[in-house]
């Protein structure tokens, strides 16, 4: 057994060994238990990393296993990891891990609950370590059908409907992106004798420029649409809103993250000249998305919904990056999707642990907490700060990486919708602040909120976990920029090899 | 050709008969006709092969055995068919084709 | 020609025989013992099930008419693992007061039509194919027609018996034509002598439309749903999972083998046909409150993405329609297993019936979410997989645009699964139907279902087996 | 060359003490011992700028006649490019090192102070914890090697700043000010920070060392390239000084700062007056070499902005009636008239006397700014109120506090020998050998300064006698302590020869005070206080017959000539009801409805083909047979 596969094993077993519990109490230890262990994997698996390069192991991925699945269509079991893929397994780990402790109050059907989340976890795992197109593409979609069933009954609001819609809509994402890898699949060898799933196989030919033009939009929109890429976001307001606080933790910092690294990974590292030669288009449309998502922010009541347009801006922000197909925006974008992952984590668990306060989402009908519940309602303020763009927390070090490298695209045009990417961080204070005054600051309004108790023992483990991370990135980006830049090396040689700038 | 009626005539006659047995089919409403309708499809089927057996191919029976199969495998079709018409005017005292649709859309 | 020869035609010898005991048993057997008749034709059948798998040899007998191989020997054992677990699910519905009196006709009718499946599978001459689908169907109008006292039950029977005549007809006289064209009606004969003329290619289409009948392929679907809703459930299941299964199987060998000429026509038509069966089916299954009339027009929308395994002409596409349809044996009878329990246990067959189904029967409503997941084309269980592999071979004949409607499809119909899944999860109800525990043999075809679709899938090697047998027609 | 690396200490030590107070402030520590520790600790980075002071200046900074840029510490934060990334370091030049004597020293009268001004409120830890971050963010600022850490230290000292307007943040007033202190200031940073991309985009570099330096090749790039009518370079420079504009309060961001005053005294006399709203003209400052060589029309606006900034503050600030809203705008004024120094200022020689001028008023302004602000804090510490209408004849009750003021207001108004008279002398002096309408903006905006600081002078301390609730007393010692040393520091502080120490090249500028300019400039303070005198000595009916008679004038002053109702126009009505709303609106009923209709589409179609379904078999077959001659027909004679 590999370490890598480790990171989909131990969920399969932890969800094993819920299955054959007894006793519900017992179900969130075990979960814990997994998903704690799987965190300090992560950790390991950093380490590992990280000792690896240090020795001088230069390859592109490293901890390679591969085995032969489907023979007849070269079909493998193959993953591997490089710097951005442990960067994305750590974050997912750690917002697993804050999400079992946020969820710990679950009450109704408490097993099925894990269960699903754990699947849901195993998922996204699984896509991370994955570097065959297949694997990558059940694992994706394996990480979306729980979503259908935890929005659904453990959801608030009109939960069957924005379960279903969210659903639906990703699973239209995943049909684009299905047509786009059976369309790189049967490019991926020049005279088709060796045709393979296998990305670092793919990247080594180039694929027909004809067909990219085909399918790199396919991929890329397919991956765009769990990237709430605009117009194709509306499922991600509904759907946070009725998800219960862990599926929003898990789906905002996670799994949207599955878009913007697919899109990366698998649409523009595969297909750069289409990537190079189309990017305006998709440029326009995430920078739309940046805008519009911030914009949108501003006028929504709903706790819920301002962080999902909030996230619309964010995530329209990575794939902002990536397009701009170089090193300091891809770097950036990356961190961006780290950084967004722990901060809307964050947001998700705090607004999941007021509204089982107060019983509500809308930020009119609260107030005044700060004096309440000072201890969530100092997370709040940093979550707020960091998603603002603060210095000292991760959100700054990966704007002004996306922001500064975009910049350099040698290009006018991209530097002047790179501008009217900026200007996003201003609207983000706005409704940021907007949130926090009328939220946390002023006089308490309503007497029920008065005794209000502050957070539990789980409630800090879960959003000391994330606030930890957040800062960490944001005090010290060094090492976490260094290791993705270095991983971004070979896709930017790729990529610069064949669009002479 | 051995015969002084020319193929073309077999051929219009089993078009004919074909279309007749599908009109019939449509428009019939007692399912007896309907089934009578069927089995003159059926024959018109055989009168083709018979007749492309006879003028194109004599000199091999594939035609005729198949109709002689098709004639078989009619009369058995016809049997289950009279049965469960026989269980439907029990079920629903009427063999009208038109009152038989209780299951729609 | 020495009496061995024969052996090639083992499967069918084999039902032939099994049917022959049952019949006998009927006979003489007293009416105490009579009681075990089920049981009986069910061991009779395992045995014949497991020897199926036994090797076998190949080769043609009747010079010609009738062909044996690794992939048509595949065909068959598949449909019969689905006919046994049809089998196994039924016990329980046998021992019904109002099918004691008929059991054996149960037996007698089910082992004819898969002796006529068998016989249209190994066909290499259009009369062994005609009488083998003409075996297949009859029969099974008559078990339609099942439910004496029951009015839908006797209306399914009409239904079905007289359009599959008309459609026999249809067929017939497609083949009329390919005959007066070549002259000959073997297949290897007619490959060689058709060419491309209308007259031929409208044989074909005769021949298609009514071969699209059997497949319930729009438009010639339109029986389905009715004769679906109207039979027995093991008798719709049957319907839904074998005998479409066996149809595909030959269309798929008559296309390949016999009618490679006009590729480029049928491929066209099937382009057409297969875009329709999929929109129209998933359509109409999503308005659908009836379980078994939902699943009929969910099957209707699997056999449009069945015919993109059958678009490319392809060993990859053979190879996957196999491996889809052992699947769909799978996932539908799970499906229909589950509603055939609760329709026996509770005679109720509506989506609003099974409101809050998990939190009454559990285990059933995993197995229906299983089943539908399966169906829908998720992973991890084996419809994700079969489903994968259709598209891909669709894809590596650049029908990337008929993938993409088929994958638009499939959204559709998660939709509607995800309305059934919903209903047991997430609905609530007042009046749940109540928690009870399924006779044996329910839960064991259950079991076999379940495994076949977690198994199917991860199990390449499965895959690999029918990908090496494909092709050897 | 003496090692400056310990300077990173100075850096270090406020975060520790802001993290320390900040997270265990109110478990670990009892109140007080927090508010000592906070004080403790500044005092110690007070004492290591002092010695840095000196050694810079006077041991071991010049070389050759010009004092160099030192970076004594300089560590690779995050690496965009090869060339572009953000170092966290420290640079010393004259204006850091000034800075940092600024900022340390005003810190820490503040500090003492508000261990006396904000005894017994609850949250006194989190106040010493924030003034610790605030303390850390601008000596980072000041210290940056780099634009990029100027940028992260400009953001965090925005930050600490709306912590500590929004102190008590239960008061709706305060949270409503420090909101808009921060988004103001946030949406000028985006201009700051555009202009760094582009400026870094055309230079490649972030390093000021680099950038700034006159002979290299950074500071040439962009300078052809045009974009209506300006260079890029002018244009990068423009985008940066909007965010000196944002946070230094010029017009038109000047906004927030009268409302920031919501915040506690101590803060406003640190940061909304001293330090933190310096930080603009200490930008250009730092970028001074770009703009007087590569950018002289953005050094332009800077002058223009500068001086209408000041003389704006200045009408408005003989207005009002809260003491610190007149303090506020005099602030905002006192700034205007540095950056217009600055503005009219060139690169080297004479011709730099602005960029000097505008060093030494920062310097001169930061000690009596502050002791204003403390003395207003006291006073109000006192009274209880803000408003001046509620005071008078406190002389009596407050004396110490009294006499302090008094010479705050002299050093304000420009009266020789306090400081201020040296460093205003020297600005106008610049400006008038640069641009006579500049100065004869500058000149007016001196004597109304004179007139409203004795307007509020004579209405705080003589003027009516009016009744208190509770008789005022003098503030205890840890408050007027700090008090004393800045009145000292504000009349003393004008001596120190600024000449020789910052200028714009480095060099020694020889300048002496011009009689010329110095004599009206006095005469033009005396005249302010002169009508100051008459009209506020005594109550009398002057102001108000004043104000009926330029009814509109006065109106529109007053009301602080409509710029917050603009603002609020522009933000609530048209991008909150314009904008956001409509874009949200289209979200839920365009896009999402566009999405809920291709499933409703596809549910209509669904009921409408159900007659397809009609139960007739022999429908069924009519289908059936028309399929048959439609697939027939299509592919004998269409598609074949």
């Amino acid at each position: 057994m590999d370490i890598l596969s480790l990171f989909v094993v131990i969920p399969v077993l932890t969800i094993t060994a819920i299955l054959f519990l007894k006793d519900t109490r017992q179900v969130r230890l075990v979960s814990a238990f997994g998903m704690g262990l799987q965190l300090l994997m992560a950790a390991l698996l950093v380490f590992l990393y990280l000792t690896a390069r240090h020795a001088g192991n230069s390859d592109e991925m490293l901890f390679i296993r591969d085995y032969l699945w489907f023979k007849s269509l070269n079909i493998h079991y193959a993953v591997g990891v490089d710097g951005i893929s442990v960067a994305m397994i750590a974050l997912t780990s750690l917002v697993v891990f804050a999400g079992i402790f946020a969820s710990w109050e679950v009450e109704f059907l408490r097993k099925e609950f894990f269960i699903s989340l754990i699947l849901l976890a195993t998922g996204v795992f699984g896509f991370f370590i994955s570097i065959d197109l297949f694997t990558m593409f059940l694992f994706y979609e394996l990480a979306v059908i729980p979503m259908y069933l935890l929005i659904g009954i453990w959801g608030s609001g009109p939960k069957e409907y924005s379960a279903m819609k969210l659903t639906i809509m990703l699973m239209g994402g995943s049909a684009l992106l299905l047509v786009g890898l059976l369309g790189i699949y049967f490019n991926s060898s020049p005279d088709a004798t060796k045709l393979t799933f296998n990305i670092l196989e793919i990247s080594k030919v180039v694929i027909p420029l004809p067909a990219q033009r085909i399918f790199f939009p396919l991929t890329f929109l397919g991956f765009g649409v769990l990237g709430a890429l605009f117009p194709f976001h509306t499922w991600s307001p509904d759907g946070h809103a009725s998800a219960p606080t862990a599926v929003s933790m898990l789906h905002a910092g996670v799994l949207m993250k599955l878009g913007g690294y697919g899109a990366f990974r698998v649409a523009i590292f595969l297909m750069p000249e289409a990537a190079h030669e189309l990017s305006w288009i998709f440029i326009i449309l995430t920078s739309i998305s940046v805008v519009y998502g911030a914009f949108g922010a501003i006028a929504q009541k709903d706790l819920k919904y301002i962080n999902a347009y909030s996230s619309v801006s964010h995530c329209g922000l990575v794939l902002f990056a990536v397009l701009m197909m170089n090193q300091t925006a891809m770097n950036g974008a990356i961190i961006q999707m780290i950084s967004h992952g722990l901060m809307t984590a964050l947001f998700f668990a705090l607004i999941g642990m007021l509204y089982g306060r107060t019983h509500t989402r809308l930020i009119n009908e609260m107030g005044g907490l700060m004096k309440v519940i000072p201890f969530l309602s100092v997370c709040y303020v940093i979550a707020g700060l960091a998603s603002l763009g603060l210095p000292g927390l991760s959100g700054f070090v990966a704007e002004m990486t996306i922001f500064v490298g975009a910049f350099q695209h040698h290009e006018l045009f991209y530097r002047i919708v790179t501008i009217m990417a900026v200007s996003s961080i201003v609207i983000t204070a706005v409704y940021i602040l907007r949130v926090i005054a009328i939220l946390l600051l002023g006089p308490t309004t309503n007497e029920h909120f008065e005794h209000l108790p502050d957070a539990k023992w789980f409630e800090k483990i879960s959003v000391i976990t994330l606030i930890g991370a957040v800062a960490a990135i944001g005090l010290v980006p060094f090492w976490l920029s260094t290791m993705i830049g270095t991983s971004l090396h070979p896709i930017i040689n790729k990529i610069l090899a064949l669009n002479p700038f | 050709m051995n015969s002084g009626i020319p193929l073309q005539y077999f051929l219009i006659l089993a078009t004919v008969m074909f279309f007749t047995g599908v009109y019939g089919f449509l428009t019939r409403r007692n399912l007896i006709t309907i089934l009578m309708s069927v089995e003159l499809i059926l024959n018109s089927v055989n009168i083709n092969f018979l007749a492309f057996n006879r003028y194109l191919y004599p000199h091999k029976l594939e035609g005729m055995f198949f109709s002689v199969f098709v004639i078989a495998v009619a009369a058995s079709e016809a049997a289950v068919a009279i049965a469960i018409i026989i269980n439907i005017y029990r079920r629903f005292t009427t063999i009208n084709v038109e009152d038989v649709n209780e299951m729609k859309f | 020609m020495s009496l061995g020869t024969f052996l090639i035609m083992r499967h069918e010898l084999l039902l032939i025989t099994a049917a022959l005991l049952v019949l006998i048993a009927e006979l003489f057997w007293n009416p105490e013992k009579k009681k075990g008749i089920s049981h009986f034709s069910l061991i009779l059948f395992g045995v014949i099930t497991i020897i199926g798998f036994l090797p076998s040899p190949e080769g043609s007998i009747f010079g010609g008419m009738y062909v044996s191989s690794g992939t048509r020997l595949l065909m068959k054992n598949i449909l019969n693992i689905g006919t046994l677990i049809v089998f196994i699910q039924s016990i329980g519905w046998l021992k019904k007061e109002e099918n004691v009196e008929k059991v054996s006709e149960y037996f007698l009718l089910l082992i004819s039509t898969l002796v006529g499946m068998n016989f249209m599978i190994s066909a290499g001459h259009f009369l062994i194919f005609y009488i083998g689908i003409e075996l297949a169907i009859i029969p099974i109008a008559a078990l339609a027609a099942y439910d004496r006292y029951k009015n839908k039950s006797a209306e399914a029977g009409i239904k079905l018996i007289l359009s599959s005549a008309l459609s026999s007809g249809i067929l017939l006289y497609g083949i009329s034509m390919i005959y007066g064209t070549t002259g000959t009606l073997y297949f290897n004969e007619v490959a060689a002598l058709f060419g491309n003329t209308n007259l031929q290619i409208l044989g074909f289409i005769f021949f298609f439309a009514g071969m699209a009948f059997k497949i319930s392929i729009v438009p010639f679907h339109l029986w389905t749903a009715d004769v679906y809703e109207g039979s027995p459930v093991n008798i719709t299941s049957y319907l839904s999972v074998i005998s479409k299964g066996a149809s595909v199987f030959i269309l798929m060998i008559i296309l390949f083998t016999v009618f490679p000429v006009i590729i480029a026509t049928w491929q066209k038509t099937i382009f057409v046909v297969s875009v329709l069966t999929m929109t129209i089916g998933n359509l109409f299954a999503i308005r659908q409150q009836n379980l078994k009339r939902f699943l009929a027009f969910s099957s209707i929308s699997q056999a449009g993405y069945i015919l993109l395994g059958m678009i490319g002409g392809n060993q990859l596409g053979m190879a996957s329609i196999i491996y889809y349809i052992l699947v769909y044996v799978f996932s539908n009878l799970g499906a229909f297993g589950v509603v055939a329990a609760i329709s026996n246990a509770k005679g109720k067959e509506n989506i609003d019936d099974y409101n809050g189904l998990y939190h009454t029967n559990p285990k059933l409503s995993l197995v229906m979410t299983l089943a539908l997941f399966s169906l829908a084309g998720i992973p991890p269980v084996a419809g994700f997989f079969g489903k994968f592999f259709l598209f891909t071979a669709a894809a590596q004949k650049g029908f990337y645009l008929l993938v993409f409607i088929a994958v638009l499809n499939t959204i559709i119909s998660l939709y509607y699964y995800l309305l059934v899944v919903k209903a047991m999860f997430i609905s609530k109800s007042d009046t749940p139907i109540e928690s009870f525990k399924s006779d044996i043999s329910t839960r064991i075809a259950l079991g076999i279902c379940i495994a076949g679709i977690v198994l199917t899938g991860f199990a390449s090697i499965i895959f690999e087996v029918i990908r090496n047998l494909s092709f050897g027609v | 060359m003496i090692n400056f690396s310990y300077t990173i200490w100075i850096l270090i030590l406020p975060f520790f003490m802001f993290l320390l107070l900040g997270l265990a402030g109110h478990k670990l520590f009892k109140a007080k011992l927090s508010g000592l520790l906070g004080t403790g600790g500044l005092g110690i980075i007070t004492i290591l700028s002092y010695i840095t002071a000196y050694r810079y200046f006077f041991v071991t900074g010049k070389i050759e006649g010009a004092f160099q840029k030192i970076t004594a510490v300089n560590i690779t934060w995050l690496q965009f490019t090869d060339k572009l990334h953000i170092d966290m370091g420290v640079l010393l030049d004259p204006i850091s090192v000034m800075m940092l004597v600024v900022i340390t020293t005003v810190s820490l009268m503040v500090h003492i102070y508000s261990l006396g001004y904000m005894k017994g409120e609850k949250g006194f830890e989190r106040f010493f914890s924030f003034l610790s971050l605030f303390s850390f963010s601008m000596l980072g600022l000041v210290l940056a090697t780099n634009i990029f850490q100027m940028y992260i230290f400009w953001e965090l000292v925005g930050v600490s700043s709306f912590l500590l307007i929004g102190f008590y943040y239960q008061k709706p007033s305060a949270v409503r000010a420090s909101k808009k202190a921060f988004i103001v200031t946030r949406f000028a940073d985006l201009g700051f920070l555009i202009g760094i991309l582009i400026l870094s985009f055309n230079t490649k570099t972030f390093d000021f060392i680099t950038l700034t330096n006159p002979t290299g090749t950074a500071i040439l790039q962009g300078t052809g390239i045009g974009f209506l009518g300006l260079s890029i370079m002018t244009w990068s420079m423009i985008f940066v000084f909007m965010g000196g504009v944002g946070k230094s309060a010029m017009f038109p961001f000047h906004i927030w700062l009268p409302d920031a005053m919501e915040g506690p005294t101590p803060v406003s006399a640190l940061i909304h007056a001293a330090t933190m709203v310096v930080a603009g003209v200490y930008l250009v400052a730092r970028m001074f070499p770009i703009y007087a060589i590569s950018a002289p029309v953005a050094l332009h606006v800077v002058a223009y902005v500068g001086a209408f900034s000041s003389l704006f503050a200045a009408i408005i600030a003989c207005t009002q009636t809260d003491i610190k809203r007149v303090l506020a705008y005099s602030t905002m004024s006192q700034i205007g008239m540095m950056m217009c120094a600055l503005g009219v200022a060139s690169y080297g020689g004479e011709e730099g006397l602005g960029y000097m001028a505008s060093m030494f008023h920062l310097f001169t302004h930061a000690m009596f700014k502050a002791l204003l602000f403390l003395g207003a804090g006291a006073i109000i510490h006192a009274v209880h109120s803000n408003y001046m209408t509620d005071m008078g004849g406190l002389r009596k009750y407050l004396p110490i506090t009294h006499i302090t003021f008094l010479i705050a207001c002299l050093t304000i108004a420009g009266i020789p020998p306090f400081s201020a008279f040296f460093s205003k002398d020297e600005i106008l002096t610049a400006a008038f050998h640069s641009n006579k309408i500049l100065f004869g903006v500058e000149y007016a905006v001196a004597g109304l300064t004179a007139f409203y600081m004795f307007r509020l002078y004579f209405n705080i301390f003589w003027g009516k006698d009016t009744q208190y609730h509770h008789t005022p007393h003098e503030a205890p010692a840890t408050m007027t302590i700090p008090l004393i040393l800045l009145a000292i520091a504000s009349l003393f502080t004008g001596f120190i020869p600024f000449n020789k120490l910052v200028t714009s090249d480095s060099k020694v500028l020889e300048s002496g005070l011009e009689m010329m300019i110095a004599i009206p400039s006095v005469l033009i303070g005396l005249l302010g206080i002169g009508i100051a005198y008459v009209m506020y000595r005594k109550e009398t009916s002057i102001p108000d017959r004043l104000a009926t008679t330029f009814k509109y004038g006065y109106k529109w002053a007053y009301n602080k000539f409509y710029i917050d109702e603009l603002y609020l126009f522009v933000t609530k009505k048209i991008i909150f009801r314009y904008i956001a709303q409509p874009v949200a609106w289209f979200d839920r009923h365009i896009v999402d409805g566009t999405m809920n209709a291709i499933a409703t589409v596809t549910q209509v179609i669904s009921f409408r083909i159900r007659g397809f379904q009609s139960g007739q078999l022999q429908k069924y077959a009519f289908v059936f047979i028309t399929g048959v001659i439609m697939l027939a027909i299509f592919f004998i004679y269409l598609w074949k």
